[in-house]
């Protein structure tokens, strides 16, 4: 079947990111980024969780599968859990996500965390474009990509 | 050494106080010379039990399915099981105690140390012997090379080797044991059964083969693109048979998260929950949705697995299964002191965190 | 058609088979399986018997039967019926040969199965005689076959040590010898000796005895609501390593994969099913009427040595004993047989 | 090239009737062949319906042979097929491969009486039987047809039934009457019972859930039925629907090839396995 990104040639490749962000900080850092009309790219989907401690790790290889260029998971700072340790759960799990993306030959620079507040959107805006600037050099991701 | 009369005299005590309802544990198969998974409810079954190098199986896979069958009995048999279990097995029963799947007195303990060996890796055996098939494989005894010849108080288990023999030649070859264990006694860091109610065999320190999570870190050594090139070509072959986790103690979810074969419906159990269960991967057996199948299995077995090496030893296409395992162990170990089955009062690794965990991984 | 091919001109008859995808045993990840021959490279015919049997050739892991879409509201559905090149197999063991004769019964039977036969139609499979069992589960003489059996291969091969004696079965395994004609040299009296020493002594080996079959399917019949079976089954796992090995077991799922749900895109896939997985038989109620493994090993033994036999007089086994060898807690179907036919 | 078997016919949906509401609602369907490729079936025989994207289910063809123009199903809501099902609309296509299985044998029962006894969904396997047998009335002794649901907001067909009342007996029943309810109430092996048809040149014909068949069954011998007097149809789950997928034999059988229709004599010699 064609498959669009691997047909795409590398110069007009948009990398799409899946972004899994907190409602209570990344979410709305991601809003104020917006609002304060800040630009960065448009290539990250963001979908609102409750906690970056609920992100299951099938959420990060579904959307792999599914041909994510990468995946974002932003959350709150440590200390700064709204139920108090959920980002100190997510970051040990993560970390054993990544480190098990990188084991088995995943482009490493595809999964990637970050702590964004409310008031960050800067920062998240600069997390996305550093992110997508990263994925312009890798390609299109096709290694966990289902081939249908 | 570990003598296997007082193993079955010790499980036929067992069944004859009525101690426990029966034994698990390795008898002589019909099929190979290969040990096989048994359970013995009398006594005069106790002679069958067998010790010697190709008991593979981690019985533990036995008490969940035990678990499984009293939660749908109308009439359970509650009564304590015993089972022969080896340092890795008692390390899996471990896990399933620190997760109250059943609790201590349910369970009789029967330990046994591997001592200076372990199990064999039934392909690294084939390999060894050309193609020819083992049809006797014993543990030499240091000092006491020959079985018939009886054996030394005091002898420690496989420091000579590994006996075999093969079908149609009856001549014992002793085979180093380094070039037969399986992978993951070579790394094994805990031979003797630390949980136990009694032990033979006794406990040796100095096991002279691989330093732990070697097989790891070698796979870690090659380069990203490496990487990718070999485990797509594992992910590729994948069957999609599922014994890896059919035969995991771990992997003891009445409803796998990533396919159907074990959806649990009931005669409650709604249209809507049927028609919209989610499909986190395809039954296809291709590269993407093995990946995710065994990707996802790793990640739920992070700090559960105490590397008895059965995913790796059943899966027909030798897929390294252990591997995936291992190095997340490995991880755990070195990144957050936390090691499977050793302590069955402490927090599970992913619901545990330290303020010293790794952070600068995060942007 | 008899010929004798000499070792080293093994790949030169291979390469006369240029327009073909010629497949043989490899020794890859310490398993042997059939791999695809890359043009001027050797072929290794000294396995014993391949991890996974013939079938995947007809019968593939996963066979898109069609693509669906959405046109102006209307379902568009286009076949994807395979076009292999021709495929030639070597080095294929006479209980798998026997195995593609069963498989031809079921995918031909009261419907002739498309997918199945535009594969299986450009198929030929040579295959290599055993001259020692390699496995102490073999057991084909048990189920009607020989070490040296042809049915369902189209050339059989036999190792001579130097050389091989070729035998062409079919006409399409006489044609595939054709080719390569420069490659052969004529049987000698001599050889011809020697092939059937090769072959009778290939047959003296011990191989697992099964007995009279015909009692078996009735020992069968007669034990459905044995308690034998649970007791049998009492520590099997569930696992689909012994249907998934098989060379006739041909169990199969069908399901809609969906490639975008805004569009409706997405494939009608086959992939290979198990009965020993317990939602094989669910129904969508719940109820299950093969709800234990006690069931299921009794459904796999008797598809196999009863139900095979009813409709199609012939057992649905060919002995390759790859499910005895491979069974991680060693279930035996011939010793399963032999306590049935005991009770 | 053959056919492929694999393949369905596109069908789309011209009609939906609410059976019966609540947690296993049931719907029926008229559905027709836009492409004008349909194909003719007998009285008992089932259609692999397809919602793409959702999979397939196999479903008793409910509409009588007789009715060329379309084919009727009538879907209880149990999983991800049929839940698409109940989720569609009329214009909507659907996937429709087909006839499969055997059928009521219907030819070898001229001249005799027929006792039809259905349940639930359970009428729909058997209605067509129903009609044609209607349809060629006199070919037939006394025709008598129970059928039992919940309520009487449950019963399926209902202004069908009203015609059939003017050719054969109806005896309907429900579990729990209203107000007003003028047939039985209570469970259709006790409506059998009640009426008891006389089993002597009779065929009976029962479909139901299976606890209902189970005691139906029963009452049919001591009404004094025999084995070969009583036909019902059984189910399995089926994939393919043509004897190849291995799921849904009852010993040597495949029942989407050699059923879903057996005389009690036939299934008694098959193995419990449905």
């Amino acid at each position: 079947m064609s498959n669009p990104s691997q047909t795409t040639e590398v110069q007009d490749f948009e990398p799409r990111i899946v972004a899994f962000l907190c409602k209570w900080c990344s979410s709305a850092g991601s809003d104020l980024a917006g609002v304060s009309r800040i630009q960065y790219s448009a290539n990250a989907t963001p979908i609102t969780i409750p906690c970056s401690g609920s992100v299951s790790p099938m959420y990060i290889l579904s959307a792999f599968n599914k041909g994510a260029d990468g995946v974002l998971i932003s959350g709150c700072h440590p200390g700064d859990c709204h139920y108090m340790e959920g980002n100190y759960l997510a970051r040990r799990k993560l970390y054993l996500v990544k480190e098990l993306l990188q084991f088995i030959g995943l482009e490493s620079d595809r999964f990637r965390m970050s702590w964004v507040s409310a008031a960050e959107g800067a920062k998240f805006a600069e997390v996305v474009d550093e992110f997508v600037e990263d994925l312009r050099v890798l390609g299109p991701q096709n290694r966990l990509k289902a081939e249908r | 050494m570990v003598n296997v009369e007082e193993i079955r005299d010790y499980a036929a005590g067992l069944l004859e106080k009525g101690e426990v309802k029966s034994v698990l544990g390795f008898r002589r198969g019909s099929a190979s010379a290969f040990a096989e998974p048994c359970t013995i409810t009398n006594v005069g079954e106790a002679a069958s039990l067998v010790w010697d190098p190709t008991c593979l199986n981690n019985l533990a896979l036995y008490l969940v399915k035990d678990r499984k069958q009293q939660a749908v009995s109308k009439t359970p048999d509650t009564r304590p099981v015993g089972i022969v279990a080896k340092g890795c097995d008692s390390r899996a029963i471990g896990v399933l105690l620190q997760e109250n799947y059943f609790k201590r007195e349910d369970v009789v303990v029967i330990g046994v140390s591997c001592e200076g060996t372990g199990v064999v890796d039934p392909r690294k055996l084939s390999a060894k012997l050309k193609g020819r098939t083992a049809s006797r494989v014993t543990f030499a005894v240091q000092g006491s090379t020959s079985v018939a010849g009886g054996r030394t108080p005091g002898a420690t288990d496989g420091a000579d080797g590994i006996n075999v023999s093969v079908y149609g030649d009856e001549t014992e070859t002793v085979i180093p044991a380094r070039e037969v264990l399986a992978d993951r006694c070579l790394e094994c860091r805990a031979a003797a059964p630390a949980l136990n109610d009694v032990v033979f065999g006794n406990t040796v320190e100095a096991r002279d083969f691989n330093e732990p999570f070697h097989a790891a870190k070698e796979a870690e050594r090659l380069s990203e693109d490496e990487r990718w090139a070999t485990w797509e070509r594992h992910f590729d072959r994948c069957l999609r048979c599922f014994a890896c986790r059919a035969v995991c103690p771990m992997c003891y979810c009445p409803e796998c998260v990533v396919d159907s074969t074990t959806f649990v419906v009931t005669l409650g159990t709604s249209a809507e929950e049927k028609a919209n269960r989610i499909r986190w991967c395809e039954r296809s057996a291709n590269t993407s949705e093995s990946a995710v199948y065994h990707l996802t299995r790793a990640i739920h077995l992070a700090g559960r697995c105490i590397d008895c090496g059965e995913c790796e030893r059943v899966c027909p296409v030798n897929i390294p299964l252990r591997l995936l395992n291992t190095k997340l162990e490995k991880e755990a170990f070195e990144m957050f002191e936390y090691q499977a089955g050793h302590d069955i009062e402490q927090a599970s690794l992913l619901s545990s965190f330290r303020d010293e965990d790794p952070n600068s991984f995060i942007r | 058609m008899e010929k004798i091919l000499r070792q080293e001109k093994l790949r030169e008859w291979v390469d006369t088979l240029d327009d073909c995808e010629v497949y043989a045993p490899a020794f890859a990840d310490s398993v042997w399986n059939f791999a695809r021959v890359e043009a001027g490279t050797d072929i290794d015919l000294s396995h014993t018997n391949t991890i996974g049997s013939v079938k995947a050739f007809t019968f593939p892991q996963r066979e898109v039967f069609f693509r669906f879409e959405k046109k102006d509201g209307v379902p568009v559905l286009t076949p994807t019926l395979p076009d292999p090149k021709p495929t030639v197999v070597f080095g294929v063991r006479p209980c798998d040969g026997r195995g593609m004769p069963r498989n031809d019964t079921v995918f031909n039977k009261e419907f002739e199965d498309p997918y199945y036969w535009a594969r299986r139609n450009k198929l030929t499979l040579v295959g290599l005689a055993c001259n020692q069992p390699h496995s102490p589960n073999c057991f084909c003489q048990s189920v009607g076959g020989s070490p040296h059996a042809e049915e369902g291969l189209d050339i059989l091969m036999t190792d001579l040590g130097d050389r091989f004696h070729v035998k062409g079965v079919t006409a399409k395994g006489v044609e595939a010898m054709e080719r390569g004609r420069d490659a052969f040299d004529a049987v000698s009296d001599a050889d011809q000796t020697e092939v059937d020493k090769v072959h009778e002594t290939s047959r003296s080996y011990p191989q697992r005895p099964i007995g009279d079959l015909d009692a078996i399917s009735e020992a069968l019949r007669e034990s459905f609501d044995s308690p034998l079976w649970a007791d049998m089954a009492q520590h099997c796992i569930g696992c689909g390593i012994c249907t998934f090995l098989c060379p006739t077991c041909h169990c199969f799922d069908i399901n809609d994969e969906v490639i975008s749900p805004t569009t409706g895109e997405g494939e009608r896939v086959r992939t290979w099913d198990n009965c020993q997985f317990p939602d094989f038989t669910m129904h969508t109620s719940g109820h299950n009427p093969r709800g234990d493994l006690g069931s299921r090993l009794r459904q796999r033994v008797n598809h196999k040595f009863l139900y095979f036999v009813e409709n199609h007089k012939t057992q649905q086994c060919t002995g390759c004993g790859r499910c005895i060898t491979e069974c991680p807690v060693g279930i035996d179907i011939v010793a399963v047989l032999e306590r049935v036919g005991q009770s | 090239m053959t056919d492929n078997i694999y393949l369905p016919k596109i069908g789309r949906i011209v009609g939906i009737d609410e059976e019966t509401q609540g947690a296993r609602a049931i719907k029926t369907f008229k559905v027709e062949f836009p492409n004008d490729d349909g194909f003719e079936h007998d009285c008992g025989q089932c259609a692999m319906l397809s919602m793409f994207g959702k999979g397939e289910s196999m479903i008793s063809i409910a509409s009588s042979p007789l009715v060329k123009e379309y084919k009727q199903f009538s879907i209880m809501k149990m999983g991800r097929v049929t839940s698409a099902f109940h989720a569609a609309k009329i214009g909507d296509f659907i996937g429709i491969r087909g006839p499969y299985g055997n059928q009521f044998p219907l030819d070898d029962w001229q001249g005799r009486d027929l006792v039809f006894i259905g349940g639930g969904v359970g009428l729909a396997p058997i209605w067509p039987v129903i009609q044609t047998a209607v349809a060629r009335r006199e070919e037939f002794g006394k025709i008598t047809v129970f059928y039992g649901a919940r309520t009487s907001s449950d019963i399926m067909y209902e202004a069908d039934f009203e015609r059939l009342k003017e050719s054969v007996e109806v005896q309907l029943s429900v579990d729990a009457p209203e107000e007003g309810w003028s047939g039985y109430t209570g469970f259709v092996p006790a409506n059998l019972m009640d009426k008891a048809p006389p089993p002597d040149n009779a065929i009976a014909i029962t479909c139901g859930p299976p606890i209902m068949i189970k005691f139906v069954i029963q009452n049919l011998q001591a009404l004094g039925f025999a084995d070969e007097q009583i036909y019902t149809t059984i189910e399995n789950k089926m994939k393919c629907g043509v004897g190849k997928c291995g799921r849904c034999n009852v010993g040597k059988d495949y029942v989407c090839v050699k059923g879903p229709v057996y005389s009690w004599a036939e299934l008694k010699r098959l193995p419990q396995e449905y």
